[in-house]
């Protein structure tokens, strides 16, 4: 009651502070953890950029909740037997927030920016060599695009459609200044943009021409109806503040509740949870260059020693499924092959230590505060190994150190996690590769990494599947990496909040939400 | 007059937390950094006198180790300012001219510098340590010192008795050493008694700001900082550190007092 | 008096450079880059090697020195490598919030303490006196982070009479402002109370016991006169200093309060940039302090005649 | 008539102690009454009971005081309504009893504004004649004026003119001219009673100087440890005191001795022509302009010889003493000592001049290091050149002590002895190496007049005992009476005049000398 009061003083008092108090009943104020890079798709961005881009900007295709792809702007995408040929079909009666149809060759302007060199943009490397080359955009005619490639690859969709590279959204030239740089996402997307106050919050307003698909949201694909006038991101750095302004009623949607916060979140009344499981992962890696480490019995070892299942449920309070698998437990290519945990061993663990000639001198495994699960993992590592005697030397870094020794490769062992690998490959290439040119990989195996290139250019399911099956083997073998889990998102909406749903990213969707609050 | 309270007062809280941190040395309920996963966050009992932690580390351990840990910091960082900032003062203000001004300057930049950004500096450096700790809070407050010390060495040399000194032959040197450091004292004496409050006050804050003393290391800084998210759920650990720090400062303060009506030159006269 | 001020402000110009230089080295000593910051656990050593090109990082440090001190006193501070921003922009922006809550907290401290501190020191030894003392040296004993934090508990979500996040500037509406600077302008206010209270009333003290006091009296001056217009411009003289060293450090970045509060300050935005290894902001932002700094004493410097006529500027 | 003041068995405590004891005293209207004592009689304390002004620490302890008949309650609202133009008072620290803060126009205008119903215009204009009236030349102008902007004499002219600004009947001048030199200080005086004839005002003298009571005074009342030991009419209680007490202090008043014949011998200090100029405070960047202290002065002291220094605030005496030791940078002429330049030496050379020559300076409390045992301080010259082990320097020291009258004393700090005691201490230090030359630096200005009269007394004794020169600089003629064997005036950095004491005293030839003598203060009927 006392919440319930105080909650309409301070919807009151809040509305003092917005720009439009009459529409204060109307928008949508999700918690964003920290200001935006940049409305850049792909360029100048981190998840948080991505997460707000894609409320504006669409792409050709669009992944599902399951990480699958789905045609988006393309109607549908037709490929050529050899795999060489992507046609894109335009879906039509789209048209962009400034009132322009799209047509094939706005498709073609984009492109030919994402593939420029000073663009900037991450997955430029990606299509231009790494997973494929595109060797030709074409525009036959206004609503046809195809795309060229030098050799097949079974990325090429999901990597037009990762999230991290904007997904890369179809803009409008107007998004552009007359010097070629960006200025403001024109899309075809559910919401158009509105204010952005740095450091403070963005305002994203209903695209009202919004052609939707028909059916069900879907990932980021399928119905995108925007219900709601205007959407806001407030930027709270803090969680336990967040946590507040939730409480308080100063947001809509906490899209990233902290796990530890989530039994007092559900015990209060009109409080609901969306949990769904993350394609991220949190990992233990290994240097295997270190003298010491450079034993596989020693790196054994450490693995059997640890109690992953205890530390997976300490960690997530049950929210994770444990698994050593670096293929997200969401994924559809995690097969239940990938569900094996291998039990831990005390004895063994000993056993194998004595053997790779260990006699109880300190280990230092690096993590930061930045993000609490890392330096949770730590912490509960060295609690576990301990009891196999293995004598584990906290080394608590500021997240840029970190992040240099990780490239670097400059460390023993390394409390780290990855963020959302889309594709299955991608969830072994980001710590698989050769230490020579690239330091940062933990996994240097050359029979893996040809594999793990087949699995690339592979585009049948099944056969995919066997190869991430035997690399999975592999790796517990070697155990460069000791993989623990993919992290759950918890969202948490109060009553009023209703059509929300989580998904595998953990930046929230604001289409299909509608706010019932009188 | 106050003066015998404040000494008492004083003196009872500053003691206390020695105390603390003194049989933090040799003895604490449980090992300090030791996890348990099955005892998180356990309310006060007569086994964890002050609760657990998230790591179900228990709170009254950390909080006497963070005792040792935060009077370590504070006194030596109190050292290093002291050493540098008389060191500083004394040269310029004794030799004056150009001396003093580039001294003044360094000093400035000192000042105008945020302790925050030395600390990251120096931890970066030194590797994440306590000492890049002390080391850039002990530049962050030499300044102040040298002010004080610079300032009282400028009143002391227009005293008649250190021109007495230079009547009777005594050299520069000796002058400054003999009849100029000691009268120093007094005024670095309560200086450094406050100081050891601001240090402990800014490690904490460094702390807070995930730029403190690295842990599973206990500070209560660190310990307020990781208790944060818990406020509400678990407000004890949030509220004990708050406590000691306040306890401490409150002890160093009025000390602090009873020194500066103890040492005043009044008295003296 | 301009000569002077011009005078003060060449003076300060070898501390300015100082301050820019060790900057500016100490943050390229510091581990980790922009680059892999942005790129995060995704870096690939193209890609870090394009944006240190594309953010000229891969010049020589001499080089990118030389090139950032041009273009500041060119007045142009660079852009954020981060968010993009012209850094000089940016910086009035977040400073604005900063000194919003620094000159609110400063001046009702100032407005309580220093009568407070006076009447201390009229009625030294009282019980009154002694209460403000013990109450002042307490104030100034509590951590300001952990007094926010506290008030944010209370005020924010038990009692739910303010916000617990957002700002809006005064500017955009002032109820609304006053709301969202109500809680870290009363915690810094608290404890720059106690500091100041505990000032005041020592100058005080020490003036009560001059001649010229007893002179006023003697002259059959009341004593509210005495104290007002005899002690007070004596007494504020020493306590005015010290304003300026509180000024000069809170306007330089109140980062604990900005973050237990989540104010876009400009202390905040120096934490941020530091621990993303924003090299523009930084350099800016810590100019930007060390000019405050110096403007804060030449401020103080030139008021202080106003209170103490022997001392002159110039 | 009623009395202006009536003070009855006052009685004043400080803790426990009583300062002030059952002491009883009137004043008739118009009448000038001194309050005469050595620093702890009471004398101040009993000053402030009547205006109601005790410091922080005294409170009255019984005994009434009635104010035209009218009793007074410290603290009541009807005496600080009386507070000004009741009864005024005057300060003696001139330095601080006028708040830097306000132009003096102000702070005199304050009186006026509180207690009359004189507008702005009117109120300046009393202020402008009152300052006329003080001797202050340009009147309306210096009303703008800050204290920092006065000398110590013009201030206390202020303090007075402000004071009698509202015609009190009763003026309370608490040791009005302690602070100033002769000169101004006879001026200062002569002022005040001037005006308190002038406007029938009482005065109340606080002072410890006898000379004062003779000259401004009709009755005097004599105080020791808070209680009267003689009162009456002024003339005739100096003559023939009844009280040992007072007794003691008139002898206290300045004596001439014998003069005396010194052996005549080459010069042991000699300063040709010699110059000291300070750069007046200037910024950090203008050339500052420069200040002549000392222009062009030569003076020779022989040995044994005791040469007195004489000249007002300003005159550039205490600079050319300083400048005699090298104590202060010479800008021009030359410094011989025994006959050899010392004018430009430095190091070990320097070194044997300062050992050899020695200074007492005139503020006992910081010419001695407070954190030093009286024995330290004594035995520190000894340490130099290496020479003596400790106890040696101990043994030393305190055989000194012993002898001026300190034994058993030298463990104690500074501040554990009275002002003539420490004063001791610095003739000790200064005499603990033989030296051949000593610079008594207004050596005994600041001291109480019998303790004053000791002092002197084992300077004059060591001095015939150890036979060094001495060259004794102070503003006070009277006290050059004493010992002096010559006696040179200076005014504006010059030597006006020079020669041997009794011609020097007895006839003037400079009037700035003649000035000065009539400004001093003697034993009444002594040669004038």
């Amino acid at each position: 009651m006392r919440l319930r009061a105080s909650f309409l003083a301070l919807a009151a008092s809040l509305g003092f502070g917005l720009a439009a108090p009459a529409a204060a009943q109307d928008t949508l104020r999700i918690r964003l953890n920290a200001d935006i890079r940049s409305t850049d798709p792909g360029v100048n961005r981190d998840a948080n950029t991505d997460g707000l881009v894609w409320h504006v900007l669409e792409g050709l295709v669009a992944l599902r909740g399951d990480a699958t792809v789905a045609p988006m702007l393309a109607e549908r995408v037709d490929i050529s037997d050899d795999g060489l040929t992507y046609t894109f079909p335009l879906r039509p009666g789209v048209r962009f927030h400034n009132g322009q149809p799209l047509t094939s060759a706005d498709v073609a302007f984009a492109m030919e920016r994402y593939r420029k060199r000073e663009t900037n943009w991450r997955c430029r490397g990606d299509l231009d060599g790494s997973v494929t080359r595109i060797t030709a955009v074409e525009t036959p005619d206004p609503q046809t695009v195809v795309m060229r490639l030098e050799r097949p690859s079974a990325l090429f969709l999901t990597t037009l459609a990762r999230t991290d590279c904007g997904q890369t959204g179809i803009f409008h030239r107007d998004s552009l200044n007359a010097d070629g740089s960006w200025r403001a996402p024109v899309g075809t997307g559910p919401f158009r943009l509105g204010e952005w106050r740095r450091g403070q919050f963005i305002e994203l307003e209903r695209f009202a021409e919004y052609a939707a698909l028909p059916g069900e949201p879907d990932g980021l694909a399928g119905n995108k109806t925007p219900h709601v006038d205007r959407v806001r991101f407030t930027v709270i750095p803090d969680d336990a503040a967040a946590r507040a302004a939730l409480l308080a009623g100063n947001i809509d949607i906490l899209p990233d509740a902290r796990t530890r916060d989530l039994r007092d979140l559900r015990a209060r009344p009109g409080m609901t949870v969306h949990s769904s499981p993350s394609f991220d992962l949190q990992i233990i890696l290994m240097q295997t260059t270190d003298p010491l480490l450079s034993d596989v019995r020693m790196r054994r070892a450490i693995a059997l020693a640890l109690d992953v299942p205890e530390l997976v449920r300490a960690l997530t309070e049950g929210g994770s499924r444990p698994s050593r698998a670096p293929i997200p437990v969401g994924s559809g290519f995690h097969t239940p092959a990938m569900s094996e945990v291998p039990a831990r061993d005390l004895a063994a663990a000993r056993r194998l230590a004595q053997e790779a000639g260990y006699r109880g001198q300190p280990i230092r495994i690096v993590t930061t505060r930045r993000y609490e699960a890392f330096y949770e993992i730590a912490v509960l590592a060295q609690d576990m190994l301990r009891e196999a005697g293995i004598n584990l030397e906290l080394e608590v870094l500021e997240w840029a150190t970190q992040l240099q020794r990780y490239t670097r490769g400059e460390y023993q062992m390394m409390a780290f996690g990855f963020s959302a690998r889309l594709d299955p490959s991608l969830s072994f290439e980001m710590f698989t590769g050769p230490k020579a040119t690239q330091p940062r990989k933990a996994w240097d195996n050359p029979q893996v990494q040809a594999m793990l290139e087949d699995s690339m250019r592979e585009t049948d399911r099944a056969r995919r599947i066997a190869l991430f099956e035997s690399m999975f083997r592999q790796l517990l073998e070697d155990v460069p990496v000791v993989a623990l889990y993919s992290s759950t998102n918890n969202a948490v909406t109060p009553a009023h909040v209703q059509g929300f749903r989580s998904w595998a990213v953990d930046a929230p969707r604001a289409w299909g939400v509608r706010l019932a609050r009188r | 007059m106050r003066l015998r309270p404040n000494l008492l007062i004083g003196g009872t809280l500053l003691g206390f937390v020695f105390v603390v941190a003194a049989t933090a040395l040799v003895w604490t309920p449980y090992d300090p950094v030791r996890t348990n996963l099955r005892r998180r966050l356990v309310p006060p009992s007569q086994d964890y006198w002050l609760g657990t932690d998230e790591f179900g580390r228990d709170v009254a351990s950390r909080l006497m180790e963070g005792a040792v840990t935060s009077l370590t910091v504070a006194a030596s960082t109190v050292c290093v300012a002291l050493v540098l900032g008389m060191a500083i003062g004394l040269a310029g203000g004794f030799l004056r001219g150009w001396t003093d001004r580039i001294l003044g300057a360094v000093n400035d930049t000192l000042l105008a510098f945020p302790g925050i950004l030395l600390a990251l500096g120096l931890l970066a450096v030194l590797g994440p340590s306590r000492w890049g700790i002390v080391l850039a809070l002990g530049l962050a407050y030499a300044p102040s010192v040298a002010r004080v010390v610079r300032g009282t060495v400028l009143s002391i040399r227009e005293r008649e008795f250190v021109e007495a000194s230079r009547a009777l032959g005594n050299s520069e040197l000796y002058t400054l050493l003999r009849h100029v450091l000691p009268h120093t004292a007094a005024p670095v004496t309560v200086l450094a008694t406050s100081l050891f409050g601001w240090v402990i006050l800014s490690e904490s804050a460094l702390s807070f700001l995930g730029l403190g003393v690295p842990p599973p290391a206990a500070t209560w800084g660190n310990m307020l900082a990781s208790a944060r998210p818990f406020m509400q759920d678990a407000p004890i650990l949030s509220i004990a550190p708050g406590v000691m720090i306040a306890t401490c400062l409150l002890g160093v303060n009025l000390l602090g007092d009873a020194l500066r009506d103890l040492l005043d030159p009044r008295d003296g006269a | 008096m301009l000569a002077y001020v011009l005078k003060r402000l060449l003076v300060a110009l070898p501390t300015l450079v100082l301050v820019a230089a060790s900057v500016f080295f100490l943050m390229r000593l510091i581990p980790g880059d922009p680059a892999t910051v942005i790129l995060g656990d995704a870096a690939t050593p193209e890609a870090v090697a394009d944006l240190r090109l594309a953010y000229g990082l891969d010049r020589p440090v001499l080089v990118q020195f030389a090139l950032w001190i041009e273009r500041a006193l060119a007045g142009d501070l660079g852009r954020s490598i981060t968010s993009g921003e012209a850094v000089g922009p940016l910086i009035l922006q977040r400073f604005q919030v900063t000194a919003a809550i620094v000159f609110a907290s400063v001046g009702i401290a100032v407005l309580l303490a220093v009568p407070l501190g006076m009447l201390a020191a009229w009625k030294q030894n009282s019980w009154g006196d002694v209460a403000a003392v013990a109450s002042a040296t307490f104030l100034l004993s509590i951590p300001s982070f952990w007094l926010g934090l506290i008030f944010l508990l209370v005020f924010g979500l038990w009692l739910g009479w303010v916000p617990v996040v957002g700002y809006v500037t005064f500017a955009e509406d002032f109820w609304g402002a006053l709301h969202y600077i109500a809680l870290p302008v009363a915690t810094l206010a608290l404890i720059e109370t106690g500091v100041l209270i505990r000032m005041a009333r020592a100058s005080t003290v020490e003036v009560l016991r001059l001649d010229y006091i007893a002179h006023a009296r003697a002259k059959g001056v009341p004593e509210w006169r005495v104290l007002a217009r005899h002690a007070f411009p004596n007494a504020f003289a020493p306590t005015l200093t010290l304003i300026g060293l509180i000024m000069g450090s809170l306007l330089g970045g109140i980062a604990v309060i900005e973050t237990v509060f989540t104010l876009p300050g400009l202390g905040r935005l120096l934490v941020e940039a530091i621990f993303a290894r924003d090299y523009p902001v930084i350099q800016g932002v810590m100019l930007f302090i060390a000019v405050i700094y110096v403007v804060v004493n030449l401020i103080v410097d030139l008021l202080y005649p106003v209170f103490d006529p022997r001392v002159t500027a110039g | 008539m009623t009395p202006v003041l009536e003070v009855d068995r006052l009685s004043i405590a400080a803790g426990g102690r009583r300062v002030v004891d059952g002491l009883s005293f009137r004043i008739a209207p118009g009448e000038a009454l001194a309050l005469v004592g050595e620093s702890g009689s009471g004398k101040s304390a009993t000053a402030r009971a009547v205006i109601g002004l005790l410091p922080p620490g005294l409170a009255p302890d019984g005994g009434t005081i009635r104010f035209g008949g009218a009793p007074l309650e410290a603290g009541s609202a009807t005496l600080r309504k009386l507070r000004g133009p009741g009864i005024g008072m005057v300060f003696q620290e001139p330095m601080t009893s006028l708040n830097p803060a306000h132009r003096i126009g102000a702070q005199m205008e304050e009186g006026l504004a509180l207690h009359t119903r004189l507008n702005r215009a009117e109120r300046r204009e009393a202020c402008i004649a009152m300052l006329e009236r003080v001797g202050i030349t340009d009147a309306s102008r210096r009303l703008e004026a800050y204290p920092h902007e006065f000398s110590g004499g013009m201030r206390q002219r202020i303090m007075l003119a402000s004071v009698m600004l509202l015609k009190p009947r009763l003026l309370i001048a608490d040791e009005p001219t302690t602070a100033l030199d002769s000169l101004t200080q006879a001026e200062v005086m002569d002022l005040m009673s001037g005006l308190a004839r002038e406007q029938g005002t009482a005065l109340l003298l606080i002072t410890h100087d006898l000379g004062l009571v003779a000259r401004y005074a009709d009755r005097a009342l004599v105080m020791q440890h808070g209680r009267a030991v003689e009162e009456g009419p002024a003339a005739p209680l100096l003559d023939n005191p009844r009280e040992a007490y007072t007794r003691a202090l008139v002898d206290a008043l300045p004596r001439r001795g014998p003069a005396r014949e010194v052996p005549p011998a080459p010069p042991l200090i000699e300063a040709r022509n010699l110059s000291v100029t300070y750069p007046k405070r200037g910024a950090l960047f203008r050339r500052a302009e420069m200040f002549q202290a000392v222009d062009g002065v030569s003076l020779s002291i022989h040995p044994g010889e005791v040469v007195a220094l004489v000249g007002g605030s300003g005159s550039g005496k205490t600079t050319l003493g300083r400048a005699m030791l090298r104590l202060v940078p010479v800008s021009g002429g030359q410094l011989l000592f025994q006959g050899a330049d010392v004018t430009a030496r430095t190091g070990p050379a320097l070194l044997d001049f300062r050992l050899a020559c020695q200074i007492v300076f005139q503020d006992p409390y910081s010419s001695l290091d407070p954190r030093m045992r009286v024995r330290d301080i004594v035995a520190e010259p000894l340490r130099l050149p290496g020479g003596m082990a400790l106890d040696e320097r101990h043994r030393r020291a305190e055989a000194l002590l012993e002898e001026v009258g300190l034994g058993g004393l030298g463990a104690r700090f500074p501040h554990a002895l009275s002002g003539g005691q420490r004063q001791r201490v610095a003739i000790a230090r200064a005499l603990v190496r033989d030296p051949a030359l000593v610079v008594a630096d207004e050596a005994v200005s600041a001291l109480d007049a019998t303790v004053r009269k000791q002092v002197l007394g084992l300077l004059r004794e060591q001095q015939r005992r150890r036979g060094f020169a001495c060259l004794f600089v102070t503003h006070d003629l009277g006290v050059v009476e004493e010992i002096a064997d010559r006696i040179v005036v200076m005014q504006h950095g010059r030597i006006v005049e020079e020669g041997p004491r009794d011609v020097v005293l007895d006839a003037p030839r400079h009037d700035y000398t003649r000035a000065l003598l009539a400004a001093a203060l003697r034993r009444p009927g002594a040669a004038a």
